[in-house]
C-alpha cells in the first residue's frame, strides 16, 4: 500500500514537472524549415553561428521547399517557422498566400548556386547528353518520332532509342518528387530547355502556356523515372549499387561523392565547380532562404544568424559553404544581398 | 514379522494424500528392505517359449531408482497384468518395453530386456521397428487431432504397409471391426477422432495400435479415464485380441486384472514383489504384501 | 527373429510380419529424418548467420569511429589578435590556418591554401577558443595544440580511402597526400580516442559530431515514457487481472489492450500529430510528446507483461490471503503484487527497450530535425538516438557511414544491457509454483 | 514559490495527514473499548487522511496550472498600451512571445522596448502572485480536507472501504486509457479521412489501381497526375510482407522445432537468446543494413545471374523484414509446440514413428492453429513495419508481384507525405491519413482474427 502510494506521488510530481516546464516559456531558438539542397548549407552555418554566439543553435527541419515554403507562409508567430529554405524562388502563388495568412515582410536572401546533376555510378561511362535528350528521355509525352506536331506517350525505353549516341540501357532515373525544389528546378532547367528545342513546343509558349508547362514539366510515369524521396545520400547509395540508373541531385553531393558517381555532360559542359560559378553549366539554379521579418527582432538571435550567413567567411568564394559544394554568388550579387539583408528590406513584389 | 507389521501400520495411510503415503510407505519398506535381504521375487518369472524376457532391469529418474532388479517373461498370446499400488513402477516397466521411456530426459535403464531373443536396448536396435512390433496404449486415450480414418491410417502410412488406398482402406476397416469400433464409425471416418466419447476414443487408440500389426500391444491402464460400461468393452476387446497379441496390460483395479489376463505381477515400489497365474495371485497369494494389496489393506 | 509362432493374420491375406515391412522402409525414412533435423539446424544456423552479418557489417563500419585522427598544430597565440575586450569573438581560425601556413611556408596561391586550410576541422577554431577563453594567461604563447583533423584526412588515415585511384576520383589531391605524408613523418599527425563522439551534439562535421545529445533526448524521452507507462500499466493490469467483473466493458478493454498491442508503431505517431500536436498545441521536436507518443505504444506491452506476472502467482495465496481475512485489496497489495513486481519491471524493461529503438513515430511529430544543442529539459528541441541515426544515413560526408555505425553499436549496447538485465530479473526472480 | 516546492509541501503535508489520521484513529478508538473498537486498521485512517488532503489540492493544482498561463496572458496583454493591443493577433502572439522570453531570463532578440520590459515585470509580478494565490490555495484545500477528514474519524467508519474505493478508482481510471488511446487512434485519423474521401471518393481510393499522390501543390506548379487508388500501394506491401514470411516463416518454424524437439538444453540456451537478440535490434538499424548491405547484394547478384534488379527491389526490404521477423515467429510457434501434450507425442512414438514423422504428422497439425494466428499477428507486424522500408523500398507505386522491382508501401508513403508538410488541406496530406485509417484497420482485423486463434487453440489444450 505504501508503495503504491510513493508510486502515485512520484507520478504526480512528474506529471506536474512537465506541466510547469511546459507552460508559459517563450522559444528562444529560431525555427528553420525549408529545402533538402539548403539544409546543408544552413546547417552548417547555424551550427557556427549556435557555436561563435551565445545564442541557442537553430533547429533546423528538412522538409522540402516546397512543403517549407507553406509551414513558413501559414502565419506569423512563435508556432511557425522563423525562416525557410528553398532551392529555387518563391513562386508568386505561395507569395500571395503568405500575405493572405498575415506574412506581408519578407526578407528574401539568395545565397549562392546549385548546379543539377544526373550522375552515375562511376562503374559505368559518363553519359554525354543535351537537354533535348534528358527531355526525350523522362518526359511523360514527348513530340512524335515521325514527325509532325502531335504528342504521343513516351516510347522510349532505353538511352539509345533517345539518342543513338547514347549507350544501350534501360533508361532509369533516380529523381525527387515535385515537392522539390530540386525537381522543379530540373525540370525548369533541363527539361523545359530539351522541350524548347521543338520549335513548334516553343511557339506554343506564347500560344497556350498551360499546354507548354504541360508538355515541359510532366515527368513520365510508366517507372523509368523513380522517385527516390529526397533522400540523395540514399540515391547516392543506389547508383552505386546500379551502374544503369542516372540520378537527380544537387551539385554537392556529387561534390561529396565523387569518388563514387560521375556527373553527365549536359549540353557538353561538365558539372565542376568552376563550370557552374562561371555559369557555363546550364542546369544550375539559385538557393534561396526567406526570413519573416516579423519575427526579426522578436525571436532572439535570427539578425546574427543573417549576419551569419551573409559574411564572406560562409557564403565566400573561400568561405566554410563552398566547402560543403555551395557555389557562391559573384561578388557585386553577394553585396547587394548583403547589403538587403542589412537593411532587412523586404521582398515587395516577385519582379 | 516386522516388515510385515510396517507395512500393515502404513495400510491406513492409504487415505493420506498420495505424496505422503509414498514417502511413508518409502520409509517404511526402507525397513522392510532391509530385513528382506532376499529380494527375489516370488513365484514364477520364466516361462516357455517367451515372448519377451527381462532380466535384472533397473530403472532411475534422476536418481530416483523406479525399478529395482525386475526380472520377468511375457509369454506369448498371453495377457499379463501388472498390479500394484500407485508409483509401484508398473508403468515404468511397461514404458521399458517398448523403450517409451526414452522420450524422457534422465531416464537411465540397466539390465537386458529381449523380445524374441534379442536384446531391446542393444546398441544397434533401432526404436522404430521396435514400437512397430511392440505397440502401445496409453492411460488417457490420445487420439491425433485428425479424422478417425487419419488416426488409423497413420501408422501404416509411415511403415509404408499398404501400396494403395484399398489396401489402406481394408487395413482401417479390419483394425475398426478388430477394435470393436466399426460399427459405430464406419459412417463418420472423416470426423476428427477427438469428438467420440472416453470410450470409443480409447477403442480407436487400440485400432490405431492394431493397425500397424504389432506382436505385443502395451496397455498401460487403459480404462482408468473411462466409466464401467466403457470399459467392460475394452475388456471384451481386450480378450478377443489374446487371441493373436501378446499384451501387457497394467491396471490398479484387481478385478480388471483378474478378469482379463492370464497371468499376474504384483509391483510394489519399484520391486516386482510376486508373480503367478492370475487365479492363484487373487485366490491364494503367496507374498504378504500381495495379500495385503488384494485383500484391500492398503494401495 | 523368429518367426516360427503364428501370428494370426487372417489366412484371406497373406501378410508379411510388420518388422520386415517396416525394415524395408527404414532406409528412407531414416534419411527423411536426418533430413528434416538438417533442416532445423540449418534454420538456426541462417539465422545465426544474418546475425552476425549484421553485426560484422555494422562493427566492420564503425568501429573506427571510435578513433579520430588529430594534428598536432603550433599555435602562436597572438595578442594583437586576442585582445582583452573580444577573446570570445577573435579570429581563431585566422590563429589556425596561420600555424599552418607556418608548417608549410612553401604553399602559396589561394586555392592550394584553401586546400591547406582544409586539412584541419573548423572545430580547431573553437577549441582554441575554449584554450583561451579558460587560460587566459597563455595568450603570447606559442603552444602545441591537438585539434582535430578534417573527416576527409580522418578517412585517409583509417583507411576509408584509396590513395591509389586516380586524383580526379578522390576527395583529396596529390599534394594534400604529400602534406599528411610530411604531417606523419614529423609525428604530427596521431590517432586518439574520439570522446567527442560521446560528448557533443549533431553537428554537419563529421568529425564533431556526436551522439550525447540524442542520448540524452532519447533519455528524457524515456523518463517521460516510464513515468507514465510503468504505474498506469501495472494499475491497469492489477485492475483486470484481480478487480475486474467478466463483463462486456471489461472485455472491450481487453480486446482493446491486445489489439494496441498489435498496431503498428507509425500509426501512434499519427495519433501524437493529431492530438498532442495540432490539438493540444505541445512544441514539436519536444521529448515529452515523443515520450507521451512512445508511453502509450509500451502501454499494451506493459500490461500484458504485468498481466501474466499476476496470472503466474498461484491462486492458492490469494485464498491463503483472503482465508486469513485479507481484504481483496490487502490480499493484492501484501502478496500478490510483491511476487509479480519482478516479472512487471521485466515486462517494463522490455518496453523501454523497444521504445528506446523506436524511430517511425518520431518521425511523424518532428523529432527528426537539426539539434546541435544537448537538450535539458523535456520541452527543449530535441532528437533520439534512433533519429539521429536515419538522419546520419542520409547525410552525404563519407565519414558519417562510420559515425552511423557506430551510433548504431552505441545503441544496441544500450538495448542488449537492457534485456540482459530483463534476463537477469527474471532469472534472478523466476519462481516455479 | 515555485510549483516543484508547492507538490513537495503538499506531500510532506498529505504524509503528515497520514499519521494525523492514524493518531486520531488511534485516540479516537482508545476513547472506547481499546483499538479493537476501529473498523479498519488505524493506517487506513491515515491513508484516507493522506488521500483526501492530497487529491483535491493535486487537483486544484492541476487546473491552476492549465489555466494560468491563458489567464496571466490575457491580463497582461489588457495592460499592455493601445497601440500594442491593437496588433493583429499573431503578431500579438510574437510580442507575447518576447515578453515571455523576458520573463524566462533567455535572451531576447533585438531591442526591449520599455512597454514590453514593463509588460515582462508585470507579467513576473502576476506571476509571483498567482504562484503565492495557488500556494495558499492548495494549501488551504490539503488543511482543509485534512480537518474534514480527522473530524469525520469515529470508530465505525468504514476507513478502508473508503480508500480502497478510492484506489480502485484510480485502477479502473488507469485501465480506460487504452480505450482512450484507440477512440484517439480513430478519431486522429478520421477527421482527415473524412476529408480527404470528401476529395478523392472512397472506391476510387479503395479499388483504384494507379497511385501519384504527387500532385501539383501550388496552383502554376505542374505535378503528376495525382491518382489516389491504393491498390498499388497495398499491393507492394503484401508484396514485401510475403517476402518477409517466406523467410521468416519456414526459418522461424524450422528453428522452433529444432530447439523445442531436437536440441539440447545447452544449446537451447545458447541459442534461443542469440535468435531473440535479432528481435531486439532496432528497425532503423535494419534499415541501414538492408539499404547499405543487402539491397547492393541482391542487385549484384541479380547482375551476375542476368536479371534486371532494382536497387530498390521488393526482396532487399522483404527479406531483411524476415529476418526481423524470424524470432517473432520462433518463439511462438516454440510456444504453441510446448503446448502440444506429451501424450499425443507417446501416441505417434508407440506406433513406431520417427521424431520427423511425429513432428510432422501430429505435433505441428495439433499446433497449427496457434502457429496461423502467429504467423497472422507477424504478418501484421510486417505490413505496419515502417523504417525498413522507409529506408530500402522505393516511392514507386508500381502495381506488380515481381519481388525485383520497386514497389511501395503504406507506411513508406504515409511517411513521405506527412514528413515535412504539415498543412492539412492538400488531399497528398490528407491522403496519409487515409492510408493511416486503412492500415489501422487492416492491422485490427488481422490482430482481431490472429487473437482469436490464438485464444481457441490456447484454450483447446488448456
Amino acid at each position: 500500500m505504501r508503495k503504491f502510494f510513493t508510486l502515485m506521488a512520484v507520478v504526480f510530481l512528474m506529471i506536474a514537472l512537465f506541466g510547469s516546464a511546459s507552460a508559459g516559456s517563450g522559444r528562444d531558438y529560431i525555427n528553420i524549415v525549408g529545402s533538402s539542397t539548403v539544409y546543408p548549407f544552413a546547417t552548417v552555418v547555424a551550427e557556427q553561428f549556435g557555436k561563435s554566439t551565445s545564442f541557442k543553435t537553430p533547429k533546423i527541419e528538412s522538409t522540402g521547399s516546397g512543403g517549407g515554403l507553406k509551414l513558413f507562409c501559414a502565419g506569423v508567430g512563435v508556432e511557425h517557422p522563423d525562416i525557410t529554405n528553398a532551392s529555387r524562388r518563391i513562386k508568386q502563388s505561395e507569395f500571395d498566400r503568405c500575405a493572405q495568412n498575415g506574412v506581408k515582410e519578407i526578407i528574401e536572401v539568395k545565397i549562392g548556386y546549385d548546379g543539377i546533376v544526373l550522375a552515375n555510378s562511376k562503374k559505368a561511362a559518363p553519359l554525354k547528353l543535351t537537354r533535348k535528350d534528358i527531355f526525350l528521355a523522362l518526359a511523360k509525352d514527348v513530340p512524335d518520332p515521325k514527325g509532325g506536331e502531335a504528342l504521343i506517350p513516351n516510347p522510349y525505353k532505353t538511352w539509345k532509342d533517345v539518342n543513338p549516341s547514347l549507350p544501350d540501357k534501360a533508361i532509369e532515373v533516380l529523381g525527387p518528387p515535385p515537392t522539390s525544389g530540386t525537381r522543379d528546378a530540373f525540370v525548369e532547367l533541363a527539361m523545359e530547355g530539351g522541350a524548347k528545342s521543338f520549335t513548334w513546343i516553343k511557339a506554343m509558349k506564347k500560344k497556350d502556356k498551360k499546354a507548354y508547362k504541360a508538355i515541359c514539366h510532366t515527368v513520365r510515369e510508366d517507372g523509368a523515372y523513380v522517385e527516390a524521396g529526397e533522400n540523395d545520400n540514399l540515391i547516392v547509395q543506389k547508383l552505386e549499387a546500379n551502374p544503369n540508373a542516372l540520378g537527380i541531385f544537387g551539385f554537392s553531393f556529387l561534390d561529396q561523392n565523387l569518388d563514387k558517381v560521375q556527373g553527365s555532360y549536359v549540353d557538353a559542359v561538365e558539372p565542376t565547380f568552376e563550370n557552374i560559378a562561371e555559369g557555363q553549366y546550364p542546369v544550375s539554379r539559385p538557393l534561396f532562404f526567406y526570413v519573416k521579418k516579423a519575427h526579426v527582432n522578436v525571436i532572439p538571435g535570427i539578425k546574427e544568424y543573417l549576419v551569419e550567413f551573409t559574411s564572406n567567411k560562409a557564403w565566400g568564394p573561400e568561405g566554410y559553404l563552398s566547402e560543403k559544394g555551395l557555389i557562391p554568388m559573384p561578388d557585386t550579387e553577394r553585396k547587394e544581398f548583403h547589403d538587403s539583408v542589412n537593411a532587412l528590406s523586404t521582398l515587395t513584389s516577385l519582379k | 514379522m516386522i516388515a510385515i507389521r510396517e507395512i500393515n501400520e502404513v495400510g491406513f495411510v492409504g487415505q493420506m494424500p498420495e505424496q505422503d503415503t509414498q514417502q511413508q510407505v518409502r520409509a517404511a519398506t526402507g525397513r522392510v528392505l532391509v530385513n528382506r535381504e532376499n529380494r527375489e521375487t516370488v513365484g514364477e518369472i520364466t516361462v516357455d517359449h517367451p515372448r519377451m524376457t527381462c532380466r535384472d532391469v533397473n530403472v532411475w529418474y534422476g536418481d530416483k531408482h523406479a525399478i529395482k532388479s525386475v526380472s520377468l517373461d511375457v509369454g506369448r498370446n498371453e495377457v499379463i497384468a501388472m498390479i500394484g499400488p500407485s508409483g509401484c513402477g508398473k508403468s515404468t516397466f511397461i514404458r521399458c518395453l517398448n523403450r517409451m521411456n526414452d522420450t524422457i530426459e534422465g531416464c537411465r535403464i540397466t539390465g537386458a530386456i529381449t523380445l524374441d531373443g534379442i536384446d531391446i536396448y542393444g546398441k544397434n536396435i533401432d526404436v522404430v521397428p521396435l514400437r512397430a512390433q511392440v505397440g502401445m496404449v496409453f492411460q488417457k486415450p490420445n487420439p491425433f487431432p485428425k479424422s478417425i480414418y487419419e488416426n488409423i491410417a497413420y501408422g501404416p502410412r509411415i511403415h509404408g504397409m499398404a501400396a494403395n488406398k484399398a489396401e489402406l482402406d481394408e487395413i482401417v476397416e479390419t483394425s475398426l471391426i478388430k477394435a470393436g469400433l466399426w460399427n459405430e464409425v464406419k459412417d463418420w471416418l472423416g470426423q476428427p477422432g477427438t469428438g467420440l466419447s472416453g470410450g470409443q476414443q480409447q477403442r480407436l487408440c487400440i485400432a490405431r495400435t492394431i493397425a500397424v500389426n504389432p506382436e505385443v500391444i502395451l496397455m498401460d491402464e487403459p480404462c482408468s479415464a473411462l466409466d464401467p460400461i466403457a470399459t467392460a468393452v475394452i475388456e471384451d476387446l481386450i480378450d478377443e485380441l489374446r487371441e493373436q497379441y501378446t499384451i501387457v496390460i497394467v491396471t490398479h483395479s484387481m478385478q480388471q486384472a483378474s478378469r482379463v489376463s492370464q497371468r499376474t505381477a504384483y509391483f510394489h515400489l519399484g520391486d516386482l514383489i510376486e508373480v503367478g497365474s492370475t487365479p492363484q495371485i487373487f485366490t491364494n497369494p503367496s507374498h504378504q504384501l500381495t495379500e495385503d494389496y488384494i485383500t484391500g489393506r492398503f494401495g | 527373429m523368429n518367426n516360427a509362432h503364428p501370428n494370426g493374420i487372417s489366412p484371406a491375406r497373406k501378410k508379411e510380419r510388420t518388422l520386415d515391412i517396416v525394415n524395408r522402409g527404414l532406409g528412407k525414412r531414416y534419411r527423411a529424418e536426418r533430413r528434416f533435423r538438417c533442416y532445423g539446424l540449418l534454420a538456426i544456423v541462417v539465422s545465426m548467420v544474418f546475425l552476425s552479418l549484421l553485426f560484422i557489417s555494422i562493427v566492420g563500419k564503425g568501429y573506427s569511429a571510435f578513433l579520430q585522427t588529430f594534428v598536432k598544430l603550433d599555435v602562436f597565440l597572438d595578442p594583437e589578435i586576442l585582445d582583452e575586450q573580444s577573446l570570445a569573438t577573435a579570429d581563431y581560425q585566422g590563429l589556425v590556418k596561420k600555424s599552418l601556413r607556418g608548417m608549410f611556408p612553401d604553399v602559396a596561391g589561394r586555392r592550394d591554401k584553401r586546400m591547406l586550410y582544409r586539412m584541419v576541422s573548423s572545430g580547431a577554431s573553437f577549441q582554441l577558443r575554449d584554450l583561451v577563453l579558460t587560460q587566459p594567461d597563455v595568450i603570447g604563447q606559442t603552444l602545441p595544440v591537438w585539434v582535430p583533423a578534417d573527416d576527409d584526412v580522418d578517412m585517409l588515415i583509417k583507411g576509408h580511402f584509396d590513395r591509389n585511384v586516380d586524383e580526379g576520383q578522390r576527395r583529396l589531391k596529390d599534394k594534400q597526400l604529400a602534406w599528411i605524408d610530411q604531417l606523419s613523418s614529423e609525428d604530427r599527425i596521431k590517432k586518439k580516442f574520439n570522446t567527442t563522439f560521446f560528448t557533443a551534439g549533431d553537428s554537419r562535421e563529421p568529425e564533431l559530431a556526436g551522439i550525447w545529445g540524442a542520448v540524452a533526448g532519447s533519455f528524457f524521452t524515456l523518463v517521460v515514457t516510464l513515468v507514465l507507462s510503468f504505474p498506469i500499466g501495472v494499475a491497469a493490469a492489477v485492475y483486470l487481472e484481480e478487480f475486474a467483473p467478466k463483463n462486456r466493458w471489461t472485455d472491450l478493454i481487453e480486446v482493446n489492450i491486445n489489439n494496441l498491442a498489435a498496431v503498428p508503431s507509425i500509426v501512434f505517431g499519427l495519433l501524437g500529430l493529431a492530438v498532442f500536436l495540432n490539438f493540444f498545441g505541445l512544441p514539436r521536436s519536444a521529448p515529452i510528446v515523443g515520450g507521451l507518443v512512445l508511453a502509450l505504444m509500451t502501454l499494451p506491452v506493459v500490461i500484458i507483461a504485468s498481466r501474466s506476472a499476476l496470472k503466474a502467482v498461484p491462486p492458492s495465496i490469494r485464498e491463503a490471503a483472503l482465508g486469513v481475512g485479507a481484504s481483496q485489496m490487502q490480499m493484492v497489495a501484501h502478496h500478490v503484487l510483491p511476487l509479480a513486481l519482478p516479472g512487471m519491471l521485466t515486462g517494463a524493461i522490455i518496453g523501454m527497450a523497444r521504445a528506446l529503438g523506436e524511430t517511425a513515430p518520431l518521425l511523424m511529430i518532428g523529432m527528426v530535425a537539426f539539434i546541435v544543442d544537448i537538450p535539458t529539459g523535456f520541452t527543449d528541441p530535441a532528437t533520439a538516438l534512433p533519429v539521429q541515426i536515419y538522419l546520419w544515413a542520409d547525410s552525404p560526408e563519407r565519414a558519417f557511414v562510420e559515425r552511423t555505425s557506430a551510433a548504431i553499436m552505441v545503441l544496441l549496447v544500450f538495448l542488449i544491457t537492457m534485456n540482459a538485465a530483463a534476463v537477469i530479473l527474471r532469472k534472478r526472480f523466476e519462481k516455479r509454483w | 514559490m515555485s510549483p516543484t516546492t508547492l507538490i513537495i509541501i503538499l506531500l510532506v503535508l498529505s504524509t503528515f495527514g497520514y499519521y494525523v489520521g492514524r493518531r486520531r484513529a488511534l485516540v479516537v478508538g482508545c476513547d472506547s473499548a481499546g483499538v479493537k473498537n476501529l473498523h479498519s486498521r488505524p493506517i487506513y485512517y491515515g491513508s484516507l487522511t493522506a488521500l483526501c488532503c492530497g487529491i483535491p489540492a493535486m487537483l486544484l493544482f492541476g487546473f491552476w496550472l492549465t489555466f494560468e498561463s491563458t489567464i496571466m496572458t490575457n491580463l497582461v496583454v489588457s495592460e499592455l498600451p493601445e497601440a500594442l493591443q491593437n496588433l493583429p493577433t499573431a503578431e500579438l502572439n510574437l510580442q507575447v512571445n518576447k515578453i515571455r522570453n523576458l520573463v524566462d531570463g533567455n535572451i531576447v532578440a533585438g531591442v526591449v522596448e520599455a512597454e514590453i520590459q514593463a509588460a515582462a515585470d508585470h507579467y513576473r509580478n502576476l506571476q509571483a502572485t498567482s504562484n503565492a494565490a495557488l500556494a495558499v490555495a492548495a494549501i488551504s484545500v490539503a488543511i482543509l480536507g485534512l480537518m474534514i477528514v480527522r473530524a469525520k474519524i469515529t470508530p465505525l467508519l468504514r476507513a478502508r472501504n473508503r480508500v480502497e474505493q478510492i484506489i480502485r478508482y484510480m485502477l479502473i481510471a488507469c485501465s480506460t486509457i487504452a480505450i482512450f488511446t484507440t477512440i484517439g487512434i480513430v478519431l486522429s485519423v478520421l477527421f482527415e479521412s473524412i476529408r480527404f474521401f470528401n476529395a478523392v471518393p472512397i472506391a476510387e481510393f479503395l479499388f483504384g489501381l494507379e497511385w501519384s499522390p504527387q500532385m501539383a501543390i501550388r496552383a502554376d506548379q505542374v505535378g503528376s497526375s495525382g491518382a489516389f487508388g491504393a491498390v498499388p500501394v497495398f499491393v507492394g506491401t503484401l508484396l514485401i510482407s510475403a517476402i518477409a514470411m517466406c523467410v521468416a516463416v519456414p526459418i522461424g518454424l524450422m528453428s522452433a522445432i529444432y530447439l523445442s524437439e531436437y536440441a539440447n538444453k545447452t544449446f537451447r540456451a545458447v541459442a534461443k537468446p542469440l535468435i531473440e537478440i535479432l528481435a531486439g535490434i532496432p528497425t532503423v538499424v535494419y534499415g541501414f543494413f538492408a539499404a547499405l548491405t543487402v539491397a547492393p547484394f541482391i542487385r549484384d547478384s541479380g547482375d551476375l545471374l542476368g536479371l534486371g534488379v532494382s536497387s530498390e527491389s521488393a526482396l532487399a526490404a522483404g527479406a531483411v523484414m524476415g529476418i526481423m521477423i524470424i524470432p517473432f515467429v520462433s518463439s511462438l510457434s516454440d510456444d504453441f509446440i510446448n503446448a502440444v501434450p506429451q501424450a499425443l507425442r507417446d501416441g505417434a512414438y508407440s506406433l513406431g514413428a520417427t521424431q520427423s514423422e511425429t513432428i510432422k504428422n501430429v505435433i505441428l497439425p495439433a499446433a497449427l492453429p496457434g502457429i496461423v494466428g502467429g504467423v497472422l499477428l507477424a504478418v501484421s507486424r510486417a505490413i505496419g513495419e515502417t523504417m525498413i522500408v522507409v529506408m530500402a523500398a522505393g516511392l514507386a507505386a508500381n502495381l506488380t508481384l515481381n519481388p525485383l522491382e520497386t514497389v511501395t508501401t503504406v507506411t513508406v508513403q504515409i511517411v513521405t507525405l506527412l514528413v515535412g508538410d504539415q498543412e492539412f488541406d492538400s488531399p497528398k496530406t490528407l491522403a496519409a491519413f487515409a492510408l493511416g485509417l486503412l492500415l489501422f484497420v487492416v492491422t485490427l482485423l488481422l490482430n482481431i482474427i490472429a487473437l482469436k486463434v490464438v485464444r481457441k487453440y490456447r484454450e483447446q489444450y488448456e
